[in-house]
């Protein structure tokens, strides 16, 4: 009704009163979409919302219980499993859809092999890739096993798929939750290159920003039905959360808690040394939020996973609460209080085949221990009251991780580690795919636990999350701990210039 | 005449011989039947001494009068033969004995030699070539192998006939084969396989005929499979003679029991097959065409 | 009942309640169907003695194929169960037989403490080579299924070892033929062994860990989970259920030799499957593992019963019976 | 040079070049350490003649393995091939006993064209069976495993089936018994078998998608690949390669009989393994696969010309000689 349908002639692809129910659970209530030639339509809503859903709908993947979809004006019924592709209709799925025995090259061409008669012509798939990549930005080798990538760097061969396809329309569903500034804006400089071409996006974010940014519209959902279809210039961003949300948010930052310089040092790392991170030292006070910034591969995740013992070190000590951990004493670290939550939750995170409470009490199975036997009841106190805790919103109680929505299995992997009610917690991009209300949960929930006298160490892409957070915030370079900021320091420009190179800490301390 | 049954329990046809058993127990199942009219005649095969104690419990179960077995593995099974026999069945044990082979496990026993099998074989090549080096292919680590190697062993204790190697072939040809080449390839000189089976013969003769060696005399297989005896019949130099060891020995104690089981004859005790020595004279006698063995 | 307390053990959604309900009720079924054609081709079939020495001679398949659940639910694989069955099986014999210990009785006691402490160590010895030693379990176990066996045929010289005191035989011989209140001993020993099975794989901390180190080795040690120990527990279980098939193996044949066992590792992954557990490792259903074996047995037997098949095609029926009994297993799964 | 066509199927990081290296050549320095032994044990055991034989002998089953790497790599397994070998000889021998043609070469064409067609059609039931009836293909072949067997043994009545015309045995024997410029014929056909094998695998569309879907089933679907269909060709690519097995195998000794090829399945898997080849699908390695048969057969060859074995104890030193190869091979691959 705010807006003046969409005649036939305007779009590209449209939707119309589309309905999907998995089983008895019904996730999308006749939901009309649609997209323009050369626009970039953004697709907004809370966790669960059925973003997902649609836009895997709208290019084949899965198929609408109701409703139907025109292409040209034409209704169609379209192809299954990517081969809607032929149509010109691209997706990046909110998951990772690479096989790990594959090369980036051989990735970007599966299934649209380059060669006659069914013989490869793999030169040619590898120059193809190396300038897609390079066209991206991305310092990946196109040889490389994609197995052997960083997180990112699979996002990033997602990205490169879907573009190096003749696409017309390309869903993207949350291509940037495990991205930096720096490749977001490379990948909106695509954006825009293709969009001038007359390419359509749909793009699915929990980043106000960016959808701020680069959309020219934006559709909101709300649990699985249509709220509203506006021009991004209508709306700001506390519009749009509140329409995702439904009521009116807050302040996102909670108060940050300065922890007293003669507080106890409960995480102290030295010289610690990787096959990839050089020698870096730092302190965790007890109480404390500390920021770990860089861009991609600057080896956060790599240095963090070494701390808590799940990568060996080659030299270096880590003392947790003044005793020594030794390497590789991933258990042993856990028991004395020290938690880390992967950014990887399909592949390190969650046991996707089983259900939730199987993955919340997984970590912290003894809790629940009565009598050598497991107690089911006090499991299912655990449950609800993580339910409660984190927010996690399934419409079915007993669904296999695997098929909840990407937000809301960050959630789950949240309340899995917290479980364990650890009191020095290492977090790798605590709100991956999160949308904004629950953020600024996750937010207060962090400042909550800091205040508790617990400390906490956060990694992330999103600078704003950093500085929001973090009283000190360390900054990391291609293995190497560059800067420590503090106080008025802590800002993004600054951020900007150590992870860039640009600037770096007089001596190590 | 009133309804019987017998139950005949014997190994699945895994090989030749087991082959030529199966083959002979159906034609001698058939013959009985006709000839005696009510008498059912159940024939089963297994595998293994497990799956044997099985088929056993099973042909109790649909009710016998007469048991006929020929154990894959003696030892195993004289618990569950003993179970049977308890129940007042008629027990008939063919070829391979129990440690304990007394009227407390079995009523008749239809023994094949296999100790004598070996010693045949042995006597043979001691007289034959008295200074042979001879290589022996055995068959599968179970106790009718060993008897038929200590058979052996008797036979040419003392004398100058020298055994050069003793590998298992399984009782098949490929690894009969096998084992062969690496004989032939181990030991610049031999005069004589023993291999104590025909099946295995047949990959001991290709493999020979592969190296082109003119040292190996002769072959001695054994059991009396059709194309050993045809070859013995023919006068082939590396197969000069066959030891026999009939698998028509399970008809022998099925026709046995039969009359024990209609009183025509009393049927009791050790009813010893010899392990004939098949040579170009007598070899025409032992020829059956028809059976798959 | 069977059914119940494999469901209570995984949770899982409402929507997929009867769908899942029919997975895990789908063996029953077919063991169900087999019963059925049994009765119809053989009147004798469905008499007790029967069933119960279907079931009794379905033990050792059973109890192996218990350890083998949860092997497999821990993502591994066990081939040298068969050959461990022998080689258990001749220590514990040639223990007996050399009568270091007078009373019979106590002999017993000792020698059946003598298998489980082999049949631990057996299972050790595999769970190391494979987790310590980085080698692909099928490899690993056929190597020791080939060290085992060899043993054996080294411990027999080729021969067969044979219980041979008669006192000790006899005395022995009812955990095999022996029953309690009418059920057979073996039939009791594997519903006890199946249902502390289930408890340790449902209502256990190191249950837990079987199931999340089977469906994702990365997240089970993401979240702390020492993967080698519980894959070498699992190992070593396997172990301790070959024990105890061996323990009525012995007094039901009271003897060995180099053939003992022979396949059982198929048969016991093939009860497993069957009864509804996926070998690529995650949740393992006990009960349906039995059932598998039961399933197994039955077809053998009426394989038997029926008195119309050429000897010559039972191998193939019985492999067409149990692609059928999968194929009705599978649809049944797929329907709700 | 095997190696080389391994390595540059896959080309990788940078950074774990040197690793990847050394994993593809860690069969083959396994293979020539065992050569070494060896020559250590035997002097005898270094001769041409000793190493052409043993090349030749592993000719089936790399043959076999070299299919079986299809199979493995797409994620499937197929335990039926040692059955199908017996099957798909018996019906050839059968054919070429029926006199049905007169002229012997024109008979051993048609013969042979049987053997690749039965070959292919019981590669097609395995796939299909397992593929659209939804079965482990574990079972599914456990399953069909009995089947050929049943039937060659219903065929030749248990007995063996032997060729009668020595006239086509004359003519068709140098296919095993032959060679060209010195290397005996069944040694070409492997290399040749292979070096297609690998083209298929590494350098066209249909190996590519085999490593898809054996990587990641979920991913090939979305990706537009046909998975069923890539699985079903592969079993039928294993069946071909029994069919070519079979060709060398039934000039060697004229005749099969129920025991043929049984339990050369596990042989070819742990081939296959031994080669590199994860059992979980993925990447497929086939020179490794054809250097993990010449190590099997090496392995028994060795402990037959060494002197101080007991022959009761060869399976167990076969058992620890591959878990040994494998810890060799596995240290060599985690060093660099
Ligand atoms: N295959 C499936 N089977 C059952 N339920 C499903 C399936 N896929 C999605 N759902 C359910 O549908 C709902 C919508 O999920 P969807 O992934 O579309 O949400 P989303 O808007 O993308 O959320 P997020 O922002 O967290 O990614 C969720 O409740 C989810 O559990
Ligand atoms: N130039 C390089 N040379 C060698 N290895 C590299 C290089 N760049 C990255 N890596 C590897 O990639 C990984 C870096 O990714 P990691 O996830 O540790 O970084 P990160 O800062 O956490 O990045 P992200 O922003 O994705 O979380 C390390 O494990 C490192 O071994
Ligand atoms: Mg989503
Ligand atoms: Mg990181």
């Amino acid at each position: 009704m705010s807006e003046p349908a969409a005649g036939p002639g305007h779009s590209l692809l449209a939707a119309e009163r589309i309905s999907k129910s998995f089983g008895e659970v019904q996730v999308l209530f006749s939901v009309d979409f649609d997209v323009r030639p050369g626009e970039v339509h953004a697709l907004m809503g809370e966790n669960g919302a059925g973003k997902s859903t649609l836009v895997k709908i709208l290019s084949g993947f899965e198929r609408p219980s109701a409703g139907r979809i025109l292409i040209d004006g034409q209704p169609v019924t379209l192809p299954q499993n990517g081969a809607a592709e032929a149509l010109g209709i691209v997706l990046i799925h909110q998951e990772f859809n690479l096989a790990d025995h594959l090369t980036v090259a051989e990735s970007l061409f599966l299934g649209r092999e380059i060669g006659r008669f069914g013989v490869l012509d793999r030169k040619t798939m590898r120059a193809e890739t190396r300038r897609v990549l390079d066209e991206l930005g991305a310092r990946i080798d196109e040889n490389a096993l994609i197995s052997s990538l960083a997180v990112a760097d699979k996002q990033m061969v997602e990205i490169a798929k879907a573009i190096s396809r003749r696409a017309r329309i390309i869903f993207m569903d949350e291509p940037t939750a495990v991205l930096s500034r720096e490749e977001t804006a490379l990948l909106f400089k695509q954006v825009r290159r293709l969009k001038a071409q007359g390419v359509s996006f749909v793009f699915v974010s929990h980043k106000l920003d960016e959808v701020m940014e680069i959309t020219d519209r934006v559709t909101v959902l709300r649990d699985g039905q249509w709220v509203k279809t506006a021009p991004t210039s209508d709306l700001d961003g506390e519009a749009i959360a509140q329409l995702m949300v439904g009521r009116e948010l807050s302040s996102l930052y909670p108060a940050k808690d300065e922890p007293d310089v003669d507080e106890n040092v409960v995480l102290s790392v030295k010289g610690l040394t990787t096959a990839y991170v050089k020698d870096v030292s730092f302190e965790l006070r007890k109480g404390e939020v500390l920021g770990f910034s860089g861009l991609i591969g600057s080896g956060r995740t790599e240095l963090m996973e070494a701390v808590a013992g799940l990568r060996p070190r080659l030299s270096g000590e880590v003392l947790l609460h003044g005793a020594p951990l030794a390497p590789l004493a991933f258990r042993e670290a856990n028991g004395r209080g020290l938690a880390y939550m992967t950014k990887d939750r399909k592949g390190k995170g969650l046991l996707l085949d089983e259900g939730m409470t199987a993955n919340l009490t997984l970590q912290s199975i003894d809790r629940h221990v009565r009598h050598h036997y497991l107690d089911p009841a006090s499991e299912a106190r655990a449950m609800a009251r993580a339910k409660r805790r984190f927010d996690i919103r399934v419409r079915d109680d007993k669904v296999r991780a695997g098929r909840m929505s990407g937000g809301n299995q960050q959630k789950l992997l949240l309340a899995k580690i917290m479980e364990t009610e650890p009191d020095v917690i290492i977090i790798d991009e605590p709100t991956r795919g999160i949308d904004v209300g629950t953020k600024q949960q996750i937010y207060h929930f962090i400042a909550a636990l800091a205040r508790e006298g617990r400390s906490i160490i956060v990694i992330s892409s999103e600078m704003p999350e950093v500085i929001g957070l973090c009283t000190r915030v360390a900054v990391m370079r291609e293995g190497e701990l560059v800067g420590l900021l503090e106080g008025e320091e802590v800002s993004e420009q600054v951020i900007m210039r150590y992870a860039a190179g640009l600037k770096r800490r007089e001596a190590a301390a | 005449a009133d309804a019987k049954t017998i139950g005949v329990s014997i190994p699945a046809a895994d090989h030749g011989w087991t082959s030529g058993v199966v083959y002979h127990a159906q034609r001698v199942a058939d013959l009985l039947m006709k000839e005696h009219e009510g008498l059912k005649v159940i024939v089963k095969t297994s595998p293994d001494p497990a799956s044997q104690a099985n088929a056993v419990q099973d042909l109790e179960t649909q009710g016998i009068d007469a048991l006929v077995i020929l154990p894959t593995d003696p030892d195993p099974l004289v618990n569950a033969i003993k179970e049977v026999k308890g129940k007042g069945t008629f027990v008939s044990i063919v070829d391979r004995a129990p440690s304990v082979n007394d009227n407390s496990v079995r009523d008749l026993y239809v023994a094949g030699n296999n100790p004598a099998l070996g010693e045949v074989a042995g006597q043979y090549i001691k007289d034959t070539s008295p200074e042979a080096k001879v290589v022996v292919i055995r068959g599968l680590p179970i106790p009718i192998d060993q008897q038929r190697q200590d058979g052996f062993d008797k036979a040419i204790a003392g004398s100058k006939v020298q055994v050069l190697d003793r590998q298992f072939g399984n009782w098949n040809r490929d690894d009969a084969f096998r084992v062969m080449q690496d004989f032939l390839t181990k030991y610049p000189a031999i005069d004589v396989v023993w291999c104590q089976d025909d099946d295995m013969a047949v990959g001991v003769l290709q493999a020979i005929e592969q190296a082109k060696r003119t040292d190996i005399k002769y072959v001695v297989g054994g059991a009396g499979s059709k194309d050993m005896i045809k070859k013995v019949m023919d006068g082939d130099k590396m197969i000069p003679v066959d030891v026999l060891y009939p698998p028509s020995m399970v008809g022998t104690a099925m026709e046995l029991t039969a009359a024990a089981l209609y009183d025509q004859i009393p049927a009791h005790g050790t009813y010893t097959l010899d392990a004939t020595l098949v040579t170009k004279d007598n070899a025409k006698n032992y020829y059956f065409p028809d059976s798959p063995f | 009942m069977a059914a119940d307390t494999e469901m209570s053990g995984t949770v899982r959604a409402r929507r997929s309640w009867r769908d899942v309900d029919l997975r895990a009720v789908a063996p029953f079924v077919a063991l169900a169907l087999l019963i059925l054609i049994g009765a119809l081709v053989n009147p004798n079939f469905i008499g007790i003695t029967n069933l119960a020495n279907v079931a009794t001679r379905a033990a050792f398949i059973a109890l192996i194929a218990v350890g083998a659940t949860f092997v497999i639910s821990s993502g591994d694989l066990d081939l040298s169960v068969g050959s461990m069955v022998a080689f258990v099986a001749s220590l514990m014999i040639l223990f007996m037989n050399s009568g270091a210990i007078a009373d019979p009785g106590m002999m017993i006691a000792a020698a059946i403490l003598l298998a489980l402490v082999v049949g631990s160590l057996c299972g050790l010895a595999n769970g190391l080579i494979t987790t310590v030693g980085r080698i692909e379990p099928f490899i690993a176990t056929l190597g020791t299924m080939g060290i085992y066996r060899g043993l054996t045929t080294w411990l027999s010289q080729g021969g067969a070892i044979t219980l041979r005191s008669p006192e000790q035989q006899a005395l022995y011989r009812p955990a095999y033929f022996g029953s309690i209140l009418g059920v057979p001993v073996p039939i009791l020993v594997v519903f006890l062994v199946t249902a502390i099975a289930a408890f340790v794989l449902y209502r256990t901390r190191y249950g837990r860990h079987v199931t999340a180190v089977g469906s994702n080795r990365d997240v089970a040690r993401y979240s702390g989970i020492a993967v080698d120990r519980v894959r070498i527990a699992a190992f070593v279980i396997q172990g301790v259920c070959v024990a105890i098939a061996v323990m009525l193996y012995v007094p039901r044949l009271g003897s060995t030799s180099a053939t003992t066992g022979i396949l059982w590792e198929l048969q016991a992954i093939t009860a497993v499957v069957v009864g509804g557990t996926a070998l690529k490792g995650g949740a393992g259903r006990v009960w349906g593992t039995i059932c598998g074996a039961f399933i197994l047995e039955l077809v053998g037997n009426i394989m038997l019963l029926s008195n119309f098949i050429s000897e010559y095609l039972i191998g193939a029926i019985q492999g067409t019976i149990i692609i059928i009994a999968m194929l009705v297993q599978r649809s049944l799964a797929r329907k709700a």
